[in-house]
């Protein structure tokens, strides 16, 4: 049982990683960084593993397993302890970050090589692995908190790493800014929580929620409250609308930190988050409605957007808003279980995605422009057929990882307890359509990539495959992105579904707090109906690519094509529904004016300045008018004195009695 | 026949500063050009002299001559303050006397007998005697006021005094008449006996103190009697100037006391107002004034009002506590004379040093970069400045706090809000020199006399007095005290 | 009468000895004025942790007490005592002193010898501040501290120094003079429950909280007021914080340092010494409208602060906004939020001090406080960007450093009382955030703009030997925060605890009469009063 | 309606048309004389309470000497007429109202102050024997102090006369 | 028998008649004239109310009075001789470098 009793040695591996090269990697040569940065991630990708062994050892009774190490916070009744903990949930998450996670830190040391700074570079990325481990490990909300924060920060600095280009310092301070309007909301939830439960302790927390009433829909009570405001936090993580503006920008950053941050982890906490609180959304159907509308609508919108893109990373950026809405969909229907495994699915497939798509910016010295590519499947075959085997699998062809948890969600969305049928089915809908949305610009993005002819030019750039280095990972997660969805093969498909199982523990508490499925509900939903669904999907899936091939290989414009309507549509995709440029104009620019005309001037130096120095004038006007009485002249001042000799007798004589 | 012994100890500091008067007067004609310093010295010795023979003075407490004079707490403590600022003055005026070239015997003769004149009315039992003390006092002030005899300025300064003075002396005697034909005396005791009588009498009674009380607001300066102060404070000599605002004030403020509380301390009703109004007024005037003034000589004038007027508080405060006990307030009133005294006389001295030949340097700009040139002096402006500010760990502080607290028990609330707001635009003006002085640069032609020996002694002394009177007041404020009691 | 050696008189008065040696130095010679100083702070420094050896964080009372008579009448004591609260403020100040010394070392240049010793005129002032028990010694400390800062900024200041000094002293007077009023109504009241009265505050603790003195409401609105409105002022709290930024950008750097680190804590120091344990019923009733106010410094301090152009002003307006987190803390009564406020003051001394060191060295090389004279500083000073970036994010409350704790805490407490108060004032976190980064951003990133700046040298060995320990203690007092905590935990305990009163009125003698004013008069009753004073003194 | 009577009206009728004239004459010898006049007549009065030695003293010192020594110093700066400025406003709208509202005020309420007041009989008459034992006994200390008086006024004089060397 | 309150009006008219003077003059000499009028009722009041209340000390007063009001002459004359020495006028209006 050692790993199970040095828990803190997962996240501290890389923060010493992170703290070396920070501090000393200026002096050191590359290779000295590499060894540093992807040995301490690797060392805690192997310390996981023998966790997740040791864990299978554990007694039902046991989990979650939790180290509570020092305290951290003391003051009055509130305690916040240095506690981390082991559960279901974790291992997976754990799995998640650790591999990926290292995958990509091997992939950076080739794609980062030419870069400056590279020791900052990796002892940025180190450090966001502690803050990302933390907050999965975190026993309390606090300490979640920290690695919340944390990781926010991580994706600022690593955003703006390349901070010579004003675009890029400002996108870090977008990520960083909208987040932290998210942890606002956080935040309160926590106050709100402290208040309710008189702790933030997982335990304590999720026994008290167990213990209260479900409220009903349409209801505003506590949980209600709490599980809204938790939400928010996770709108901004997780980039949902509204607060999804900053992920798009944060393509400013380099291709391996997207993978990473933007696809594979960090964006994925707020899901975490959610699933991790199910007790509380369980009990709160109102909010979990809000959080599946939201999900499906962002889900929805963002593959719109992702349609117009020329940026092969912004349309890779909404596509993972878009699929990160799939997965708060999940929550938002109960199916935390599913949520996580797309969750897992995603990680592999959207990593592979970024990587590959760096390997092809990477290629074509640094071009990101989809419409000054084309034909490069013949030159970069290894980043071409992994490329293929991500989109194939993002798009939901059977059999690969993305299929199944992406059925998994659809179903249980159909399925759904939590809402009435009809609301039920307009998010299938609405989820369907995006399914047949995100083959459409996938493959766009890919037949506009590899195929047809170069639209670049050949003799300045001549392409050319990626360093082993990057190529493993690339490798590696093509695989995973074809075999890993086998660990949740649906019954109706004669799989076991094991991960839906070994994550059930985790969600117990939730499931019974779930309404309860009626028998002709049950009877509604059969096994008939789940696989008549998964060939509406695949069909969808068949549809969207049929229209990507025609429409950008062979390039015969449709009907529809050319039309005004198409115009305007394309024009309001291409600029993203205006989001940013309203934002700017609602919030952005009145606050300036109100901070800078108002506050500033108006209030500040003109009220109160003002009627501090119009004091001292004052003081100077009176003084200036007492001195007037020192005319100078005899003659007045007896008159003082006489004035003075009338008053005083005057005064005694008829105001004293 | 002759009165007993015990009289003339009982008389002894004014006897004695006369007889050093008189021997100056004497001794100075015969004297060479250069060895004039003898009779500074002698000027010197007769004032320490004098403060000697306070000692031999308070062995014998008790009234004398008749019931004239009254040697109590009270007294010595106006006494030692008098005296003492006469010393002070003496000593520092022999630099001053040097360098504007005027002749120097007579000047400390008439220090001393005005200084014996001020003693007289801070023992003095009878109103007729206080204003025979009252009458020295000023005369010997006019004289000293006019004493730059080449300069306008000093004419106008005595010229005003002078008129001005007399005409308030006659507000004063008729005042005596008043209270003379109400109560049949003018002793002060006796008057307190013989108060409300008929309802006539009662009249004149009110007639008498408020005549009275113009004299002596007069001489205390306080609005709207306080007038002639700023253009005789700045005509005046210097040194003058520093006597004029140190023993004069005291002196009146001992007779204003007494008659207040001694002869008039039952009636407290029928002047308190007066005494409140007057107050607020002073310190308005006083401290907005000063404000404006780019002379510093003449700010301090200004700024010597509001201090009238802050003692004034406590005469009210007094007053308002009459009925049970009004010594908090008249010993706030003593403790801060002595402080006041201290300030002021070393803020004078410091000016009259710094104003140089002809006292052509007092504006404010004359005392850029002073802390460069003569960091010491500096300093101790800036210590006087801010006791008179009320800064603590000066004795300005423990002063307002002894004001403080006896209006507040008096519950003088919106007299001590005025009091404070006033003080705080006091800041204004002393804190204007403290940065002249510190944060200017001097601009060049600027050069300063060395400090003399005689300027030296007193900034040590005063400065060092107004640092002890914070740190161990313990000792003045018990006698204060004392003396407070000895009024009821 | 507790006498528990002299440690706390040493600690205070140790740089005054120190500023006298200076003055026996000659003026010119620089090395030796500023190595003696430094010496003496840091001799200091490393005294004032002794008091954590003596120091109990179980006992809530005062610890460590001195006491002595000073005035007989009216009883005035030289009384020093510490507790959770001043004992960290106390090492703040000492710590922040030498550091200031440093950051000084070099940019002081004329009149070398005064700054110094105006340098530790002021730290004493502030210390005593801290420790006094006595009212009337509390603002004798309280009221000399006004003159060397007074001249830190007028002499040593920049353009608008007058201006800016003259307004800072008017500011604080005004406060105070009202405050000393209060304080000697309060003594008068004193009066009618123990003969002679006192100036003693643990003596009038107990008067309150036994009831043997009560105040009448209006008489308790009105002391409360005064006292408040000196405390407001210091803290700032707005809309009297108008002082601020002038002083801050006029005054030097070290000046800016104490200015921010220590002297702005007194005011809160002051709200939780004397507003709510002596008037709990007008700071209960009260408590809506400073909250108020104090929200809306947090959000308006920061809005300004967002637009400013002058780095400096910026801190200064951040300041604003931090400190009304504080007082919001305090004025919910809520021990968590008043445990984050007291952690919040220190951080604030630090953070902000910090920032306050870094543009102070951005002006050692460029004699700017002006943003936009600067810009992509980072590439010639990277060790400087890794710094400020640091402070940054303790400034922003990122959790692991020290801001998010006190934020957090007070936050949470505040909360617990009045969800919206803790709403509103959530909002100053985003801000916080954002003109933080911007300015950081503006500093450090893109291309270098203005040519200068493309040679400018990186942190010197003196500079980073300041800012170290600040970092540091940011770190650590961000994770390490029960260290600190567990000492001021009784002590924000006893706050709540004092401001309890007696419900049963016995003699509801709301004004002391005059007879009050005529006792402490009679010698008798003053020898009377030194014998109840001297039980009475410290309890 | 007594001879006594008659002759107070007529001495106080002199004493205030001297005062008067004092007051408006142009010329300040007129002026010194109309108070030469108001001081003979108020040395009437004195007598007419039976105050002989004061009578006398006011004509000897006061008439005498003193006011010798006014005219004396108009003739030394031969003062010619006085020049009516009016640069204070104050006093000429402010100070003369409110001096004689003073002097109605004083008049009248002294008066109705003392209507009642009689002449304490039996007391001792104003004998030279009787005052001087005041003077010189109960006195004596004021007595003493107007010599330093003098002896001041002597030496201011001097202080103020001599030429400047 | 003339009732004293007729001197006391007398005294009071005379001193109010001085105030009077003082304020309506401009040559020195005769402001100064004022005072001693005004001290000259003074002594009225003395001598009449020494009568009415039956002890002397009035008119031993009226000889201080007068002593003091000879002194102040003597300086007084001294420095209206300076003044008009030093400035050909002895209109006080013209003497008013101290102000404000």
């Amino acid at each position: 049982m050692f790993m199970l009793d040095y828990l803190w040695m997962i996240p501290a591996l890389p923060l010493v990683g992170a703290a070396v090269n920070g501090l000393l990697g200026g002096r050191w040569p590359k290779r000295a960084i590499d060894a540093v940065a992807v040995g301490t991630t690797g060392l805690s990708f192997v310390a996981v593993l023998e966790l997740v062994h040791e864990f299978f050892s554990l007694t039902p009774q046991q989990i979650p397993w939790v180290k509570s190490y020092f305290p951290w916070i003391l003051a009055g009744n509130f305690r916040a302890d240095f506690a981390l903990q082991v559960d279901q949930l974790t291992v997976v998450m754990l799995l998640v970050v650790t591999g990926v996670g290292w995958l990509i830190h091997i992939y950076s040391t080739g794609y980062m090589a030419d870069e400056g700074g590279y020791y900052r570079f990796f002892s940025y990325l180190n450090l966001f692995m502690f803050f990302m481990l933390t907050l999965v490990m975190a026993a309390n909300y606090a300490l979640l908190f920290v690695g919340w924060e944390g990781v926010g920060l991580c994706s600022y600095l690593l955003i703006g790493f390349f901070f010579l280009k004003k675009s890029a310092s400002d996108a870090g301070k977008k990520a960083f800014i909208v987040n932290r309007i998210g942890d606002f909301g956080f935040m309160l939830g926590m106050f709100l929580m402290f208040k309710t439960f008189g702790s933030l302790d997982y335990a304590t927390v999720f026994s008290g929620a167990a213990r209260m009433p479900v409220e009903p829909l349409g209801a505003a009570g506590v949980l209600t409250a709490i599980a809204l405001l938790l939400f928010v936090g996770a709108t901004g993580k997780s980039a949902q609308l509204p607060l999804y503006v900053w992920l798009p920008d944060a393509m400013e950053g380099p291709t391996p930190v997207s993978a990473l941050i933007h696809a594979a982890t960090m964006v994925t906490a707020g899901v975490y988050m959610v699933a991790r609180s199910s007790v509380i959304y369980a009990h709160a159907p109102t909010a979990m409605t809000v959080v599946a509308v939201i999900g499906c609508v962002t889900a929805f919108f963002a593959a719109t957007i992702g349609l117009a893109q020329n940026d092969i990373k912004r349309v890779l950026a909404y596509s993972t808003v878009s699929q990160l809405g799939y997965m708060m969909l999940a929550c938002g229907v109960g199916a935390f279980s599913a949520g996580i495994f797309h969750l897992m699915t995603h990680s592999f497939f959207k990593a592979l995605l970024f990587l590959a798509a760096g390997s092809v910016i990477h290629a074509l010295h640094g071009e990101q422009d989809l419409r000054r590519m084309g034909g490069l499947r013949t030159k970069i075959p290894w980043t071409y057929w992994t490329m293929l085997m991500a989109t194939l699998a993002i798009s939901g062809a059977p059999l690969f990882s993305g299929f199944f948890s992406k059925d998994a969600i659809l179903w249980k969305t159909a399925s759904s307890t939590f809402s009435t049928p009809q609301g039920n089915q307009l998010l299938w809908a609405l989820a369907l359509a995006t399914a047949v949305l995100t083959a459409i610009y996938m493959f766009r993005l890919l037949f506009l990539a590899f195929f047809g002819a170069p639209r670049y030019d050949e003799h300045r750039v001549h392409v050319h495959e990626a360093p082993r280095s990057m190529l493993v990972p690339l490798v590696i997660l093509a695989a995973l992105s074809m075999v890993g969805g086998f660990v949740g093969v649906p019954e109706s498909l004669g799989g076991g579904d094991r991960i839906e199982r070994f994550l059930a523990p985790a969600f117990a508490a939730a499931e019974s707090a779930a309404p309860e499925a009626t028998t002709e509900h049950a009877a509604k939903y059969s096994h008939a109906l789940e696989l008549v669904l998964m060939g509406g999907a695949i069909f969808g899936a068949a549809v969207g690519v049929l229209v990507a091939w025609r429409r950008f290989l062979v390039g015969k414009p449709s009907r529809f094509e050319g039309t005004a309507l198409q115009k305007n549509l394309s024009t309001l995709l291409q600029s993203k529904y205006y989001v940013d440029e309203l934002y700017d104009a609602l919030v952005v620019r009145p606050i300036q004016w109100l901070s800078n005309t108002v506050f500033w001037h108006a209030v500040d130096e003109r009220a109160i300045d003002g009627t501090v120095n119009g004091l001292a004038g004052a003081a100077r006007e009176v003084g200036e008018r007492a001195r007037l009485a020192q005319s100078g002249n005899t003659r007045s001042y007896a008159t003082w004195v006489v004035l003075g000799a009338v008053a005083v007798t005057s005064i005694l004589i008829w105001l004293v009695k | 026949m002759f009165p007993p012994i015990e009289d003339i100890y009982r008389l002894a500091p004014e006897l004695v500063a006369c007889l050093f008067g008189m021997l100056i007067m004497v001794v100075d004609p015969f004297l060479p050009r250069e060895r004039k310093d003898i009779s500074a010295n002698l000027g010197l010795l007769g004032a320490l002299a004098s403060m000697a023979a306070i000692v031999l003075m308070a062995r014998h407490p008790g009234a004398g001559m008749y019931g004239l004079l009254v040697v109590d707490k009270f007294s010595i403590f106006l006494h030692m303050i008098i005296f003492g600022a006469a010393a002070l003055v003496i000593l520092a005026a022999d630099e001053y006397l040097k360098q504007e070239g005027i002749l120097q015997g007579e000047f400390y003769a008439l220090v001393l007998f005005a200084t014996c004149g001020m003693g007289i009315m801070a023992g003095a039992a009878e109103l007729m005697t206080a204003f025979v003390g009252l009458e020295i006092s000023s005369i010997s002030s006019y004289i000293l006021a006019c004493y730059r005899r080449a300069v306008l300025k000093s004419h106008e300064s005595a010229m005003k005094y002078f008129l001005l003075g007399s005409f308030a002396t006659a507000f004063f005697l008729y005042g005596v008449a008043m209270v003379y034909g109400a109560t049949g005396t003018t002793f002060l005791a006796g008057i307190a006996a013989s108060a409300g009588g008929a309802a006539g009498n009662q009249v004149l009674m009110k007639l008498g103190f408020a005549m009275l009380f113009v004299g002596m607001a007069f001489k205390i300066a306080t609005a709207p009697f306080q007038i002639w102060t700023p253009d005789v404070y700045e005509g005046a000599p210097t040194p003058v100037t520093a006597l004029l605002a140190s023993g004069p004030k005291a002196a009146a403020f001992a007779v204003l006391l007494r008659i207040v509380f001694t002869a008039f301390g039952d009636a407290g009703g029928t002047w308190f107002w007066i005494v409140w109004g007057s107050a607020a007024l002073t310190m308005i005037v006083g401290n907005f004034a000063a404000v404006v003034q780019s002379n510093v000589k003449r700010m301090l004038a200004y700024s010597s009002i509001a201090h009238a007027g802050y003692m004034l508080v406590a005469v009210a405060a007094a007053g308002a506590a009459a009925e049970t006990d009004s010594a908090a307030g008249i010993a706030a009133v003593l403790f801060y004379l002595a402080a006041y005294a201290l300030m002021k006389l070393g803020a004078f001295i410091v000016v009259s040093h710094l104003g140089g030949r002809g006292e052509q340097r007092l504006a404010l700009d004359d005392f850029a970069g002073l802390s460069t040139r003569q960091p010491v002096t500096a300093a101790c402006l800036m210590l006087y400045l801010l006791s008179l500010l009320g800064l603590p760990l000066t004795a300005g502080f423990l002063g307002k706090l002894y004001i403080f607290k006896a209006a507040l028990d008096a519950r003088l609330i919106w007299l001590v809000v005025i009091m404070a707001i006033t003080s705080v635009v006091g800041a204004f003006y002393y804190l204007r020199v403290i940065w002249v002085m510190y944060f200017r640069e001097a601009h060049e032609e600027l050069t300063t006399a060395p400090v003399a020996p005689g300027v030296a002694a007193v900034m040590v002394v005063t400065a060092a007095g107004i640092l002890v009177l914070f740190f161990f007041p313990g000792a003045v404020m018990n006698f204060a005290m004392q003396g407070a009691m000895a009024l009821r | 009468m507790a006498r528990e050696g002299y440690l706390l008189s040493v600690v205070t008065f140790l740089p005054l000895l120190g500023s006298l040696g200076l003055l026996a130095l000659r003026g010119d010679d620089h090395v030796w004025l500023r190595r003696l100083a430094l010496a003496t702070a840091v001799a200091n420094f490393v005294l004032s942790l002794l008091m954590l050896r003596g120091f109990d964080a179980g006992t809530a009372g005062y610890q460590l007490e001195e006491f002595y008579r000073w005035i007989l009448w009216p009883p005035v004591n030289y009384h020093l005592g510490v507790d959770g609260l001043s004992l960290w403020l106390v090492i703040l100040t000492t710590l922040l002193t030498p550091i200031a010394m440093l950051a000084s070392w070099e940019s002081i240049q004329k009149r070398v010898k005064e700054f110094f010793i105006m340098l530790l005129v002021l730290e004493t002032g502030m210390i005593g501040v801290f420790l006094a028990l006595d009212l009337i010694l509390f603002f004798v400390f309280w009221e000399v501290m006004l003159v060397p800062m007074y001249f830190l900024i007028g002499i040593w200041g920049h353009e608008r120094r007058i201006y800016a000094a003259i307004k800072f002293v008017l500011y604080t007077m005004t406060g105070s003079i009202l405050m000393l009023v209060a304080i000697i109504w309060l003594y008068g009241v004193s009066v009618t429950g123990m003969p002679g009265g006192t100036f003693d505050l643990p003596a009038l603790q107990l008067l309150l909280t036994t009831g043997q003195i009560r105040l009448a409401h209006t008489t308790e609105l009105l002391l409360f007021g005064a006292f408040f409105l000196a405390f407001a002022i210091k803290v700032p709290l707005f809309p009297l914080h108008t002082w601020l930024p002038d002083a801050h950008v006029e005054a030097p750097t070290a000046g800016s340092v104490i200015l921010a680190g220590v002297l702005l804590k007194m005011g809160t120091y002051g709200l939780l010494r004397f507003c709510l344990p002596l008037f709990p019923a007008a700071a209960k009733q009260m408590a809506p409208y400073v909250a108020t106010l104090a929200i809306i410094g947090i959000v308006y301090g920061a809005l300004v602060s967002m637009v400013q152009p002058d780095l400096k002003k910026l801190i200064a307006y951040s300041s604003v906004s931090h400190l009304g987190f504080v007082v919001l803390g305090i004025f919910s009564f809520h021990p968590v939020a008043i445990q984050g406020a007291i952690y919040q003051m220190l951080n604030h001394g630090i953070s902000t001090g910090a920032l306050f060191l870094i543009a102070g060295m951005l002006y050692d090389r460029r004699h700017t406080h002006v943003i936009k004279e600067f810009g992509g500083l980072a590439t010639p000073m990277p060790a400087f960007t890794a710094f400020f970036l640091f402070v940054c994010l303790s400034s922003l409350g990122l959790p692991m450093l020290n801001g998010f704790v006190g934020e957090f805490l007070i936050l949470l407490g505040t909360y617990q009382v009045n969800k919206l108060w803790a709403t509103w004032a959530a909002l100053g976190v985003i801000f916080s955030a954002v003109y933080l980064l911007w300015a950081y951003q503006r500093v450090v990133f893109g291309e270098v703009t203005v040519e200068k700046n493309r040679a400018l040298p990186d942190c010197s060995a003196r500079e980073r030997l300041i800012l170290w320990p600040l970092c540091v203690m940011i770190l650590w007092m961000g994770v390490g925060s029960p260290l600190f905590l567990s000492r001021t935990e009784t002590t924000s305990h006893r706050v709540i605890e004092q401001m309890k009163r007696p419900q049963t009125p016995q003699l509801a003698r709301g004004e002391p009469q005059k007879k009050a004013g005529a006792a402490c008069c009679a010698p008798t009753a003053r020898i009377a009063t030194q014998t109840v004073q001297n039980e009475a003194g410290p309890k | 309606m007594s001879a006594q009577l008659i002759v107070f009206f007529v001495l106080a009728a002199v004493a205030v048309l001297g005062a008067v004239s004092l007051i408006v004459a142009r010329h300040p010898i007129r002026s010194a004389l109309s108070l030469i006049a108001v001081m003979v007549a108020l040395a009437g009065l004195y007598l007419l309470q039976g105050a002989e030695l004061v009578a006398v003293i006011q004509i000897i010192v006061y008439a005498g000497a003193i006011m010798v020594l006014f005219v004396f110093v108009i003739m030394l700066l031969n003062a010619g007429e006085e020049e009516r400025t009016n640069l204070s406003r104050m006093a000429r709208y402010v100070g003369l109202p409110l001096g004689f509202f003073l002097m109605l005020q004083l008049a009248w309420w002294v008066g109705r102050g003392t209507s009642g007041m009689a002449p304490a009989g039996g007391i001792s008459p104003a004998l030279t024997k009787n005052l001087s034992t005041l003077l010189f006994r109960n006195f004596a200390l004021p007595f003493e102090l107007t010599s330093i008086l003098i002896l001041v006024a002597i030496l201011g004089a001097v202080v103020l006369a001599k030429r400047e060397r | 028998m003339v009732p004293p309150s007729y001197y006391l009006v007398l005294s009071a008219v005379l001193f109010g008649l001085g105030v009077v003077g003082f304020v309506f003059k401009r040559n020195i000499i005769t402001i100064f004239m004022s005072i001693e009028l005004m001290l000259n009722a003074v002594n009225l009041a003395f001598v009449t109310f020494s009568r009415v209340v039956g002890n002397l000390n009035g008119q031993v007063f009226v000889f201080f009075v007068i002593v003091v009001a000879a002194a102040e002459a003597a300086v007084g004359l001294a420095i209206i001789i300076l003044i008009a020495r030093h400035r050909q006028s002895l209109n006080v209006e013209r003497v008013d470098l101290l102000k404000l």
